[in-house]
Formats: structure tokens, sequence, C-alpha cells
């Protein structure tokens, strides 16, 4: 199996706090991955770490074989490296068509185009059409972003991580805020990506991560406690008492 | 329709031309004719909306505040002054672009230093440099005169064949022309994906660079054309009044056009057009009645549109034209409203 | 027609909105004084406010010219504006008359603009002929750093040292500058006998009382200049600090004249204030124009008007003053004065005279 | 039954919007009612509008007997009103210490009860309010209501984004600070299954209107109102 | 020796010139976020009034420095309570429009009550003149501005951080909503913060008259000045701006001493190359805001 996102040692300090600590990842390619910890084990940090949002102190960072650790943002995501946000962060003025429509160029290499009017390549425009279907925006897409309900903005939020089609997507606690009826719904969609797509899900609700990962790694105070397929880690004893507790989890 | 055929219809929505701006640059040609005592104050109109559209490509769009628009402005000026003073371009349409890639070039300089930093940094970093530059100008008074200015500047005729006239008529309709393709050329760039992409760093940078923008050469970008309009803007100024002097960098011409854009409202480009007659007018219209005690009224207006609410004056001034379109058209408001500011 | 019109463009806001308005309170009372018609005709006054700033100054001339058809251009706070306002006087053939600014080169650029004001030359000349003959061989200067500051700081070297004297310091200050303390430690450290002064209308109160704060009187060093630092406007806000200052001036309003004990008790009367040097300048303004319509016999071609105003002489509240035929310029007496208490208030009070100074800006060359 | 709080034919909203037509609900010292629905059924709006920063259009809400209706919402609070709102509103310029301190009224529930609470946020006392993890504002917005000493505890998805253990720990801790005296709580949950050990009552809201209103123990006994309502199985799980 | 001594003094005293001007913007703008460009026009209010009192009613001039505070203060609130409190929530740009329309109609009114010349408070002997400290000339008025700078940075710094009332009023900037439905009387908060600002404002009005002189445009000249200092000092504290206002002035006052020539590029120099390197003023809070 070849390793579509891998770090080395990473290291991150806020202040005296160290927030990642000497962690090593693996993930393999199109694997179904999920993060999971205490709240402030520094989950988010890490995501930050490989978009490119923070900067490590130290440590490697590769996609697919390459380091990508100095690279800007806008660069990883070209690359391939696309993420959701654990509070949406959207366009509040723009429509769902603009926003998706946005990513699609950018990734096409027409976000530069200063000449050529918005909408006028048919390929564009197919690809906002489909995803718009997709994702249920059809019918909101010239509503300003603000305006659209929470469930419709988290939609619109996973689709535009999806308009790039990354190779590795990075979703933190996508079904925050989101009423458990329709949670699925978003992992269906996020399920139906390609096999090759490697995903790395963080998130709190362990129905959901036991019914998605088929790998789990944990993460504790910034360095990973263990890591393994989901029926292990349910069972391992250090896991239950530092995060699971009591709960019952259908593995 | 087929939902992609649609998208792209949706998509252009906002770049065809509305009824209302087609009239708008009518009323504006047809006051060329109207008032033809009134060609200075029309030009001084159309220069600061110029201006203001140079400004408003900054803030409307990519969301960079600045108080120190006057930096381009001044050296467009003060570059078409010496041009057409040593007689280096002799012909105006020429000198005016070289003076706006002069601009330009500053423009370009100094983004470097306004891309960081939140607005309030922006502001002053901006002004800072405007500043900077105009005390520079006083310096080294031997090649711009000082305070005294540039004197003895002497226009030669447009393309060798259109004098300016000391009543300003030519002056007029050569600022018309320069505003209109100008306007164009911005209308056509923020309705690309570049001008979206703009839009779309104003609202959050984050979620832009995490699509793949890349945020600081688009800022770095636009703020380098804002700057050459505004010193086209400049050099304008120069070639229609002959003058230069050091006010061309002073804060107060930053922070009017501050005032206009603001009273106009941001991110529709008519923004700054809008503010530039309103702003103009009413600084006529007080300073006619009390040349002493103007500045009271001019604040007052300022305070009552702020107390108001811009959308709604907006929405009083603009109801006559849009039931009148409205009735012609068979549409929805086609006068632009503009949204809310950075 | 039967109506003059005059377009008064001055300064009424802004930093110097102060001599706009004692230059039009001038007017108003000349106007007063002596009737609003003359030789027929109705004089009509129209005022707009450059706030100092040279295009607004052309657009203001501009729209006067063209759609008010005024037959004079009057007032002009600074030199830039004068300047923006020549060109259209020229094309337009009417009188500029130049109320304030002072830098040489004003009446040189038309043939239409003649001015009522004084020239930075004519007192720095003379305070440095002064100065050289009272015993100052040291002197440090601190001039504001823009055109008319360094007419002044020119020509007061110019003089200074032809006549033996020695410049130990000199110092430019930004135009608006908050704090006078580091240049003025400066002087002080220079150890000079005097410091010549010359910094905007307005800015004297700021320095005078920095100067005294800062001991340089104690220090025994004195200060001169051109009258601008002790502008009369502002002089009796200055403090005992200010007492023994020497400068060179065309107008003060303790002149022992009784013309001028009538003009300052008017203006005094109208407006609460003493009339400095500036509403002189804006009085005799608007009586040149006066007797240039008389002469004429109220006809109101440019080119007629400018030949009666050429060698006018009269008597002004600052002394007897003519307009030089060559130049256009104005030809007035130079007074030194030094800062007294009169009556519990301070004055300038002049103490010699020279009499029939011309611009040396232009005869020099 | 004297009746902690008291709301009477509320009808509120935002600006010309009306979310919740006619809401009456009363609730008892010591109990927990489990407030339920869909997205957008109007559940934030009810403890906005207990708090007050809704617009009212009429109807009253009583705390103690006594009508808060006419105060400000910083009057509600210190008359004994604790929100955790759904955003968490963590003050970002405070440190978490100040958090807590800025609104604290005396009481039982001090800054260092809290602390016992959540350890983690003790850990992490000094840290400003915009560099704390999802999970620790979540527990800070809950520890800043408690320190409030309220009467009445509203808290709109308290669970969100919190780690499972602690989500157990602090249902558990509701359910004993409630119990132990002088306190009724509100708190709206996404998933059901959650919280129907811990809630007295369970209230389902459909378009700002109770559609279901009874003893959690009738909801476990017959899942198949939560499918209806709620379009989930009950206790499939 | 005595020269630099000398100079820094001047610096120290035209630096803390500058921070009482300032430091009631550094409250309304840096602590509430309220872009009040009229501050300029609270402090000419307090500095009339002291002038009025002082040189045409004869009062003491350290009985009208309180009154000059208490004036502006009061002026601040009736406006707070019938205008300013519109717009909390407005942008910055409705901001910024709304108080530079309140500003020039304060030059206008003043230039219309006091007229347009510039006027100075007249001082009691004992703050006049210098006096000499081992060679160095101590000025006694700046000397008095550094005590009162020096008292007031101190005061703000401990109600700031020392007492509920700095947290409750940072809550309430943050987030009105939730501040108030957690128990903080957000309108009162702001409004005492903001009258108190405005004090201070009237407060350096009275105090800087003397070395600025008074007229109708002082909150024009002066504005950059503030602005200045509250960006570089950054907006989190009330130290930030004293420490950025002791730096710009003794820089200042350096160069306008050693290289006259350079006058006014060092201040905006400074000013650039400060907000360069630290984006949020020197002590800036990162991401705020
Ligand atoms: N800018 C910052 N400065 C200081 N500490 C920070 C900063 N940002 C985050 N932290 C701390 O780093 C730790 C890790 O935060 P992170 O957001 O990565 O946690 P997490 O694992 O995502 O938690 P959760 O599940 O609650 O979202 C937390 O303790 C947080 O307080
Ligand atoms: N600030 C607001 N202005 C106008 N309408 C609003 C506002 N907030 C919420 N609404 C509307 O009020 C209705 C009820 O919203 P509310 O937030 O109370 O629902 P909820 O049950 O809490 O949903 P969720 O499960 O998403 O938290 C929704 O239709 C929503 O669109
Ligand atoms: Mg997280
Ligand atoms: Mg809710």
């Amino acid at each position: 199996m070849t390793i579509a996102l891998e770090t080395q040692n990473l290291e991150k300090t806020f202040g005296g706090l160290r927030v990642t600590r000497d962690l090593s990842l693996k993930i393999e390619q199109g694997a179904r991955h999920a993060l999971i910890g205490p709240n402030g084990a520094g989950k988010t940090t890490v995501i930050n770490q490989l978009t490119g949002v923070l900067k490590p102190n130290s440590g490697r960072i590769l996609l697919e074989g390459q380091d990508i650790a100095d690279l800007p943002v806008h660069k990883r995501v070209l690359r391939g490296l696309s993420r959701t946000f654990q509070i949406n962060q959207l366009y509040p003025d723009l429509t769902p068509l603009e926003t998706i429509g946005l990513a699609v160029s950018e990734r096409l290499g027409h976000g530069g185009d200063w000449w050529r009017r918005m909408g006028t390549r048919s390929d564009v425009n197919g690809e906002i059409a489909e995803l718009l279907t997709r994702f249920h925006l059809l019918d909101v897409m010239n509503e300003q972003t603000v305006t659209l309900p929470y469930g419709k903005q988290r939609l619109l939020e996973i689709a535009v991580a999806i308009a790039a089609k990354p190779r590795v997507l990075l979703l933190d606690e996508p079904a925050a805020g989101v009423p458990e009826s329709e949670r699925h719904d978003i992992l269906a969609v996020v399920g139906s990506l390609p096999r090759d797509v490697t995903v790395l899900l963080i998130e709190h609700d362990m129905d959901l991560v036991f019914s998605f990962a088929d790998r789990i790694s944990v993460l504790v105070s910034g360095a990973l406690l263990t890591e393994g397929p989901p029926e292990q880690v349910a069972r391992d004893p250090q896991v239950k008492a530092v995060y699971l507790g009591e709960e019952a989890v259908n593995v | 329709m087929t939902a992609s055929s649609d998208v792209g219809f949706h998509a252009q929505r906002q770049a065809r031309w509305h009824y209302g701006e087609f009239a708008f640059w009518l009323v504006v040609l047809a006051c060329g004719f109207l008032f033809p005592t009134r060609y200075l104050i029309m030009t001084d109109i159309l220069r600061l909306a110029l201006f203001a559209m140079s400004l408003d490509l900054i803030l409307g769009y990519a969301g960079i505040v600045s108080l120190g628009h006057a930096a381009f402005f001044g050296v467009g000026a003060y570059a078409a002054g010496l041009l057409a003073l040593h007689g280096i371009i002799n012909e105006p349409v020429l000198a005016l672009i070289v003076a706006g890639l002069a601009a330009m070039v500053l423009g370009f300089a100094t983004s470097f230093l306004v891309i960081r930093g939140v607005d309030l940094t922006r502001l002053m970093v901006t002004l800072g440099i405007a500043l900077l530059l105009e005390a520079l100008a006083e310096r080294f008074s031997n090649i711009t005169g000082g305070t005294d200015g540039l004197q003895g500047i002497e226009m030669q005729p447009i393309f060798g064949e259109i004098p300016f006239d000391m009543f300003g008529k030519a002056g007029f309709f050569y600022s018309l022309a320069v505003l209109f393709v100008l306007f164009l050329f911005a209308r056509r760039i923020v309705h690309s994906p570049f001008g979206l992409s703009l839009r779309a760093i104003k609202n959050n940078p984050l979620r832009a660079a995490a699509i793949g923008i890349p945020v600081n050469r688009r800022l770095i970008a636009i703020y380098t054309l804002a700057a050459f309009y505004a010193g086209i803007a400049g050099a304008l100024f120069t070639q229609t009044t002959a003058i230069a002097s050091l006010d061309v960098f002073a804060f107060e011409r930053s922070a009017d056009l501050m005032l206009v854009l603001v009273i106009g409202g941001t991110g529709y480009l008519y923004g700054g057009l809008v503010g530039a007659v309103v702003f103009r007018m009413l600084q006529e219209l007080f300073s006619t009645i009390t040349p002493q005690y103007w500045q009271f009224w001019i604040g007052l207006v300022l305070v009552v549109i702020v107390l108001v609410g811009r959308q709604r004056l907006h929405r009083w001034v603009l109801y006559v034209p849009n039931l009148v379109i409205k009735q012609v058209a068979g549409r929805k408001s086609v006068v632009a409203v503009p949204e809310s500011d950075a | 027609e039967d109506s003059v019109k005059v377009g008064l463009i001055l300064p009424m806001t802004g930093g110097q909105a102060s001599t706009g308005k004692q230059i039009e309170n001038a007017i108003k009372l000349y106007m007063q004084q002596k009737g609003d018609t003359v030789a027929g005709k109705k004089i009509e006054i129209i005022l707009k406010d450059d706030a100092a700033i040279p295009d607004k100054t052309k657009t203001a001339a501009q729209e006067l010219i063209v759609n008010d058809k005024v037959n004079f251009i009057a007032g002009f706070g600074v030199t830039p504006a004068a300047l923006a306002a020549a060109p259209l006087a020229t094309q337009a053939k009417i009188p500029e008359v130049v109320m304030a600014a002072g830098t040489s080169i004003i009446t040189e650029r038309s043939p239409y603009i003649v001015r009522t004001s004084f020239t930075l030359a004519q007192s720095s000349t003379i305070i440095a002929d002064w100065a050289v003959k009272n015993g100052i061989k040291k002197v440090a200067t601190l001039t504001s750093d823009y055109a008319p500051g360094n007419d002044a700081l020119n020509f007061f070297k110019q003089n200074f040292t032809a006549g033996g004297g020695e410049v130990v310091e000199e110092v430019k200050t930004p135009l608006a500058n908050p704090d006078f303390a580091p240049f003025l430690q400066r002087m002080k450290d220079a150890k000079p006998d005097a410091i010549f002064v010359f910094v905007p209308a307005g800015q004297g109160g700021n320095f005078m009382k920095q100067y005294a704060e800062r001991g340089l009187d104690k220090a025994g060093i004195k200060v001169i200049g051109p009258g601008d630092v002790t502008d009369d406007d502002l002089l009796n806000n200055m403090g005992d600090a200010v007492l023994g200052t020497v400068t060179a001036h065309l107008y003060s309003a303790a002149h022992p004249s009784a013309m001028n004990k009538d003009f300052v008790a008017a203006y005094k009367k109208a407006f609460g204030n003493r009339p400095g040097f500036m509403a002189v300048s804006g009085y005799d303004g608007i009586n040149l124009i006066y007797e240039a319509l008389k002469k004429t016999g109220g006809d109101t071609n440019g080119d007629k008007l400018i030949e009666a105003m050429k060698g006018q002489k009269w008597e002004s509240p600052r002394g007897p003053i003519s307009i030089d035929p060559e130049t256009r310029d104005i030809v007035q007496n130079i007074y030194i004065r030094k800062v007294e208490k009169v009556d519990g208030e301070l004055y300038n009070v002049e103490f010699a005279t020279f009499e029939a100074v011309k611009d040396l800006g232009k005869t020099k060359k | 039954m004297s009746d902690l709080l008291a709301i009477d034919a509320l009808r509120a909203g935002y600006g010309e919007a009306v979310v919740l037509p006619k809401m009456s609900l009363s609730l008892a010292e010591g109990q927990v009612l489990a407030l339920l629905g869909r997205n957008g059924t109007g559940k934030t709006t009810l403890i906005n509008s207990i708090v007050g920063v809704t617009r009212r259009f009429s109807g009253t809400v009583a705390l103690a007997g006594i009508d808060v209706t006419s105060l400000r919402p910083d009057q509600r609070a210190r008359a004994g009103i604790g929100w955790v709102p759904q955003e968490r509103n963590i003050f970002r310029s405070l440190t978490v210490e100040e958090n807590m301190t800025a609104v604290a009224q005396p009481g039982p529930w001090t800054v260092e009860k809290v602390y016992e609470m959540f350890p983690r946020l003790k850990e992490r006392r000094s840290n400003f309010g915009n560099q704390l993890s999802g999970g620790e504002q979540q527990m800070l917005a809950i520890g800043r209501a408690l320190t409030l000493n309220p009467k009445v505890l509203l808290l709109d998805e308290p669970t969100e984004g919190l780690a499972p253990i602690i989500v157990e720990e602090l249902l558990k801790a509701i359910g004993t600070i409630t119990r132990a005296g002088g306190i009724c709580s509100i708190i709206v949950e996404q998933n059901a299954q959650k919280i129907l050990g811990l809630a007295d009552r369970v209230v389902i809201l459909e378009r700002g209107t109770i559609v279901h209103d009874a003893p959690s123990a009738a909801l476990k006994a017959d899942p198949s109102v939560l499918e209806r309502h709620l379009g989930v199985a009950g206790a499939a799980h | 020796m005595t020269a630099i001594l000398t100079n820094l003094f001047d610096g120290v005293a035209y630096g803390m010139l500058l921070f009482v001007l300032a430091c009631g913007l550094a409250v309304t703008l840096g602590l509430m976020n309220f872009v009040n460009l009229a501050h300029g026009a609270f402090a000419m209010a307090g500095g009339y009034v002291c002038m009025v009192l002082v040189n045409r009613m004869g009062w003491p001039f350290f009985a009208a420095l309180p009154l000059a505070f208490v004036s502006s203060a009061a002026i601040g609130i009736a406006l707070e309570r019938t205008l300013y409190r519109h717009l909390y929530t407005r942008s910055h740009l409705d901001q910024v429009l709304f108080t530079i329309g309140l500003t020039f109609m304060s030059v206008a009114a003043v230039d219309y009550i006091q007229g347009s010349s510039r006027v100075f408070i007249n001082l009691p002997a004992v703050l006049q003149g210098q006096f000499d400290v081992f060679g160095v000339g101590i000025g006694r008025y700046r000397l008095m501005i550094i005590v009162i700078c020096g008292l007031l940075t101190i005061g703000l710094q401990m109600v700031l951080t020392k007492t509920r009332f700095g947290s409750r009023l940072r809550a309430a900037v943050d987030d009105p909503r939730a501040a108030s439905g957690l128990g903080i009387n957000v309108p009162q908060v702001f409004a005492f913060t903001f009258a108190f600002g405005c004090g201070l404002a009237g407060l350096g009005g009275a105090l800087s008259a003397e070395i600025l002189g008074l007229d109708p445009y002082f909150p024009l000249k002066f504005m950059i000045y503030f602005l200045i200092v509250v960006t570089v000092g950054g907006s989190s504290s009330i130290t930030g701006p004293f420490l950025a206002s002791l730096l710009l002035g003794i820089g200042d006052v350096a160069g306008k001493y050693y290289v006259p020539k350079m006058g006014p590029f060092v201040i905006y120099t400074m000013m650039i190359v400060i907000l360069i390197w630290r984006p949020n003023g020197l002590f800036g809070r990162t991401a705020a805001r």
C-alpha cells in the first residue's frame, strides 16, 4: 500500500505548551482513517499544520512522498490536500454558486483569469452544476450564504472542500451541529467518494467514527497513544480510560 | 434548461448590463452638453469618481482599507506634471498612461507592506506612506517645486489635435472618456473569476486560501492595479488643471476619498461615481451658501447619512429610477443597491 | 450693467482660516465705512473658500470668471494659490489683487497681478541690516520649510552676512510642527546673540511660548525676524516672554497715526479683536480696487484698471504706501518694532522706520 | 407545586419573523428537561427568549414566581438564569479565568469548583478565549454559566464537540447539580439517546410548537414517538 | 552628556504629550473597538473649557483642569446616550463617516463661537520656565505632564487588568449579546467607558494646549498623531500606547535635534517599520479582532 499522507516527528508548541509531540502518522492511500482523542489533545492543530494554516516547529509533512511543510496553504490545496473546518468557514456574502464556482475555477487554473467572465466556461459550469446537485444546493444556489439554514451551510462547507477534487480530504468534525437524522447523509456523501481518495476524519460522535473508519489513531496530549483497526481501539482499556468512558460502542 | 446552462446563466447574471447602467452613462454624457458653464466642477467630479473607483477596487472588492491612496494620486499627478513641464512626453494620453504606470510601480512596491495586518494597521501604514511621500516631495523641492508646486505646466493638445481650453470643455470630455474606458475595464475585471476571488478573500481569507486561492498574489495584483487607476486620476488632475502641488498627497485628499466611497457605497463600482457626485455637489452647495462654515453642514449630512442608514437612503434616492425602470422593463429592482461594506 | 463684481478667494477653512477671516473682516469694514458704490457702480463681493489648496483656488477663480463674470479676482492666502490663479487672470484680462501671499515671484507671473500685502524680502533684509548695525554678530535661524520661509531665510542671510554677521546654526522646521522643543534646544546650544525666526502666522504663539519656557530669553538670546512671529492677532496672548522681541514689519496695531487709531478702534468694535497685518492688507486691497474704479470712471476693462492701479499712492493705516508702476508690487515703509506693554496690553511699538521699501527680491535681479 | 420557570403564551422571534407562535412551558425545581427537535424548529429561539435576547411580541416569562418579562437580559441573568449559548460565545480577548470571573455571582459555584469539574480548564486558565480548542470552549461556556450560580440552567447543545467520557461526566454532573436543589435545567440535544437517561421530562418542538411533552420514561417505553418526530429510530442502538 | 539627557527629557515629555492626547482614544478605540475620530473634538472641548475658565473667568489652572475632564465627559455621555450608542454594532467605515462628520461640525462650531485665532491658556508662575538639575534643563510644565501621564497609566492599567470592570468591558466589546445574556449591563459599561475616554480626551486637550495651542482645527490637525500612537501601541492595553508614545516621542525629538533635515520623516518611518514588524502594534494581541 502507498502512503498518501505522512508526518514525521512533528512538533508544535504554543508558548510553553507542547500541543504536538513528536508525532509520526501514516495514512494509507484510500484509507478511511479517523483521528480521535480528548478535547484539546491537538487534533485540530494537527490538521492546521497539515494544511499550512499553522507552521510546525519542526518535523516533516509528506504528501504522496513529497515534503510539503514549506508550501503555503493554497499550494497544498492545488496538490490535492483539502479540508473542512470545525467551525464553518464560508463567504457570507457570496452565493453557493459563486463559492463552488471559485473552488472549481481555481482547481482548473482559471482562478487568475481577469478578462474572461465568470460562467462562460462550460466545463466549469458543468462541474458546478454536478456538485450543487449532489449536495442538494441547486435550489438555493443564488441565495447569499449567510441567509442559508445551518444544515445547508454545513453541506456547502463540505461541498467546497470536495470541489477541490482532493486526493486527501481532511474532515474536522463535519457532523458538528448537524442533527442526528442528517449526520449519516453527510458521511454518505463522503463515503461515495472514489476509493482512491484518502479521508482523515476527526469526530467525537463515536457512532459515526466506528461506522466509517477502517483505521483509528488516538491522540492524547499531542502524542499518539495507539493506532489500529476499530475493534482493537474500542477494546483498548487505555482509550476507554482517557476518552471513551463507559459508552458502549458499536463496531 | 439543463442544470449546467442554468448555472452558466446565473453565474453571468451580475455581469450583464442593466438598463439603469445605460441610463446612468447617458445622463453623465448629457450633462456635458446641458451645463456648458460648469465643466470645471464636473471635471473635478469625474476625477474624484475615477479616484474613488480605484479605492473601491481594493476596498469594496478586496477589503483593503487605505487612508493613503493619495500617494498614488500624487505620484501620477507629479509624473504627468514633470513629463509636461520638461517636454518629455508631450502627448497627453501617452503621458497619462506613463504617469499611471509610475504610480503602479509604487503600488507594486508598497503592496508588500499593505497586505499584512489588520484594518487599523493598513490604514496607518498607507497613511504613513502617503505622508512620507509628501515630506519627500517637500524636501526635494528642486524637482517638485516644494510648497509652490510645479509652476508653468502647459499642456499640449490631445492627440495633437484637441487643445485644452480655458472653459474646461476639452478637459471634461477627455476625463469622461478616460473614466468610461477605465470603468469598462474595471467592470470586466470584477466579474471575472479573478474579481470573484477578491470578494472571496474579503469575505474570508482563511477559506480563500483553503480552496487554493493564492491570497497574497491576488491582493498584490489588485493593489497594483488600483494604484494605476489612482495614478491616472492624479495625472488627469494635473493635465486638466495644469497644477501639481504638495496637497495632491495630503491626508485630506485620502480622507475625502474614503467619505466619497462610504457615501456612495462600496463593492459595486458605481459607489465612487455616485458618492463623488453627491459629495462634491454638497460641498459646492454649502460653500456657496456659507464659505466659512460649510464644514458644519457637510458634517451634519455625514452624521445624518450614518444615522438614517445608507441602505435606506439609497432606497429613497433610487426609488423613482427603479419605479420608472420597473414600468419600462417589467423587472424588479434594476439599479443596483450596494451591499454592505468592510 | 451698473455693478462691479469682485471674486474674493480666501482660505476660510483649514489651517490658514484666520488669514481669510481677517481679510474678509477688513473688506466688510471698509465697505461699511465707504459705502458699496463707487463711480456709480455697486460693488458686489463674491466670497469663495479655497482652504489654501491651489487646485481649489483655480477652480474657484475659473468659475468666478466664467460664470459670475467677475471684474476682479482678489484675496489669495498663500503663494501657490496666488500662482494658480495667475494664468487665468492673464487669459481673462482681469486684475488679480493679491492681499496676503508674500513670495517675490508672484507679481511676475502675470501682468494683471497687483499686490497690497508685502514680500518677505522687504522685512527680512531690513531686519538683517538692523541686526548688523545693532551689534548682533552671531545669529541662528529657525524658519519654516516652505517657500516664504526660504525667502525670508535667504534674504536675511544675504544682507546679514554681507554686513559681516555670521549664521551659526540653520534649522528648517516642518510646516506642520507641533513642538519646537528639539529645534529650540539646538538654538540654545549654539549660543547665538539672536535667533532669526520665521514661522507662518499662527505658529508664532507656540514658538514664543516655548522660547520662554526653555529660558532662551534668560540666556540672553534675542528673537528677531519679520513681524509674523509677533502678529498683532495673537500677540496679546503670548505672555511676557515676548517683551523686547525686535521685528521688522509693515504694520503694527500700535502705529501712531490718527488714521490707524480709527481703523483699530473700528475693527475692534466690529469684530472684537485687534486687526493684524493681514487685515490691513485686505483693507488696502479693497481700497485699491475702489480707487482704480474711480480713476477709470467705472470702466471695468482689465487693462485700464491695471493701468489705473499702477502708481497709486495713498495713506493706509500702516502709513504711506504705493503701487510700484513697474512691478505692480507694493512699496511701503518697514518699521522696526519692539514688543512692549502699553496699558497692560502687549504691542509692537515702532521705533525706527525704513521708508518706501520696494521688493528687494525683484530689484536685486 | 412551585414552578421555578414559567413561560406563558410567549410569542417571540427575530425582526418580523415569528418563530415561536405561542409557547407555554413550566418547570419545577429539580427538574431536568430535554428539549428535542429537528434543525430550525426553534429550540435555540426558545432558550434565547428565556434569556431575553430575541424579540418578544407578547406573553410572559416568570422566574421563581417573579415576572421577569420586562427585564433586560443582564437583569434576568442576575435574577438567576445561566446560559450556555449554542455558539458558545466565549469572550475571545479574556482569559479562561476572566471569562468566568467577569460574570460570576456569589454562590456555591466558584471558579475553583468549575476547575474541579473540568481539570482541563485549569491547565489552560490563562489562555485567551480564542486560543482554546472547540471542546475546551464548550467546557468553558458551561463553567461560565455555572459561576453565575443560576436557578435555571439553560444548556443549548452542551455536549456538542465533547469527548464521550466528558459527556458522560457532564450529564451526570448536571443531574446532580439540578437535583441537589433550588435549580432546574433545560438541555437542548441532537442525540435523544444521550439524555433520555438523565432527563425527567422530554419536550419535542416542531415549527415552534410543542408537539410532545411527557416524562422521559414514557419515551423510553415507546420509541416510535421519536421516530415520528425526529426521524430517528429511538432505541435502535 | 547633558545634551543627551536634555533631549531625553524633551523626548519623554513630547512622548507624554502624545500620550495624554491619545490615551482617551486608546480607551474608546483600543478597548471599545469604536473608531472615534471625533476624539480630537472632545479634546478641543476640554481645552476651550479650561481656557475660558482660566483666561476669562480667572479660575486657577489646577481647578480648571478637572473641569476640563468633567465637561468633556459630560458632552461625551450626552452624545453617547443620544447618538453613539446606535453605532457600536455598525461597520468601522460607518463609524469613521459619523465621527468625521461630528468633527467637521465641531470645527465649524468652535470657529463660529471662538474665532479661528490660536489661543493659549495662562499658566500659573509655578509651571513656567525650567529648572536645572546637574545642567539638564527640566521644563516645569513638561515635568508635570510626565508625572500626570505616569499616574494615569498606572491607574488605568490597574483598573483594566486588575478589576472586574476591565474584563466586563472587554467581554462586552467581544460579544455584546452574549455578555448581556450573561449578566453584564452592556449599555452602562459602554456609556461609562465612553464618557471616561472623552473625559481623558478633554484633560489631554487642556494639558496640551500650552504646547500645541488651541484653535478650531485642533481635532483635524492632530488626528493623525492620536491614531499613530494607538496603532503603534496596540489596542489591548494602556501600557502599549504609553510605551509607543515614549518611543515615538524620544525618536522624534532625537531625530529633530540631531538631524533636523529629517524632520517629519522620523515619526512616520518609525510607525511604518513598527507596524510591519508587528502588525497588531507593540502590544497588540495577535488574532484579536
Ligand atoms: N493559539 C493558541 N495559543 C495557545 N494555545 C493554543 C492555541 N491554539 C490552541 N491552543 C491549545 O492547544 C491545544 C490543542 O488544541 P486543538 O484545537 O488542536 O484541540 P482539539 O484536539 O482539536 O480539541 P477539540 O476536540 O476540543 O476540538 C488546546 O489545549 C488549546 O488550548
Ligand atoms: N437571528 C435570526 N434571525 C432571523 N431568523 C432566525 C435567526 N436565528 C434563527 N432564525 C430562524 O428561526 C428558526 C428557528 O431557529 P432556531 O435556531 O431556534 O432552531 P433550532 O431548533 O435551535 O435549530 P438547530 O438544531 O439548528 O440549532 C429557523 O427557521 C431559523 O432560520
Ligand atoms: Mg478541534
Ligand atoms: Mg439551536
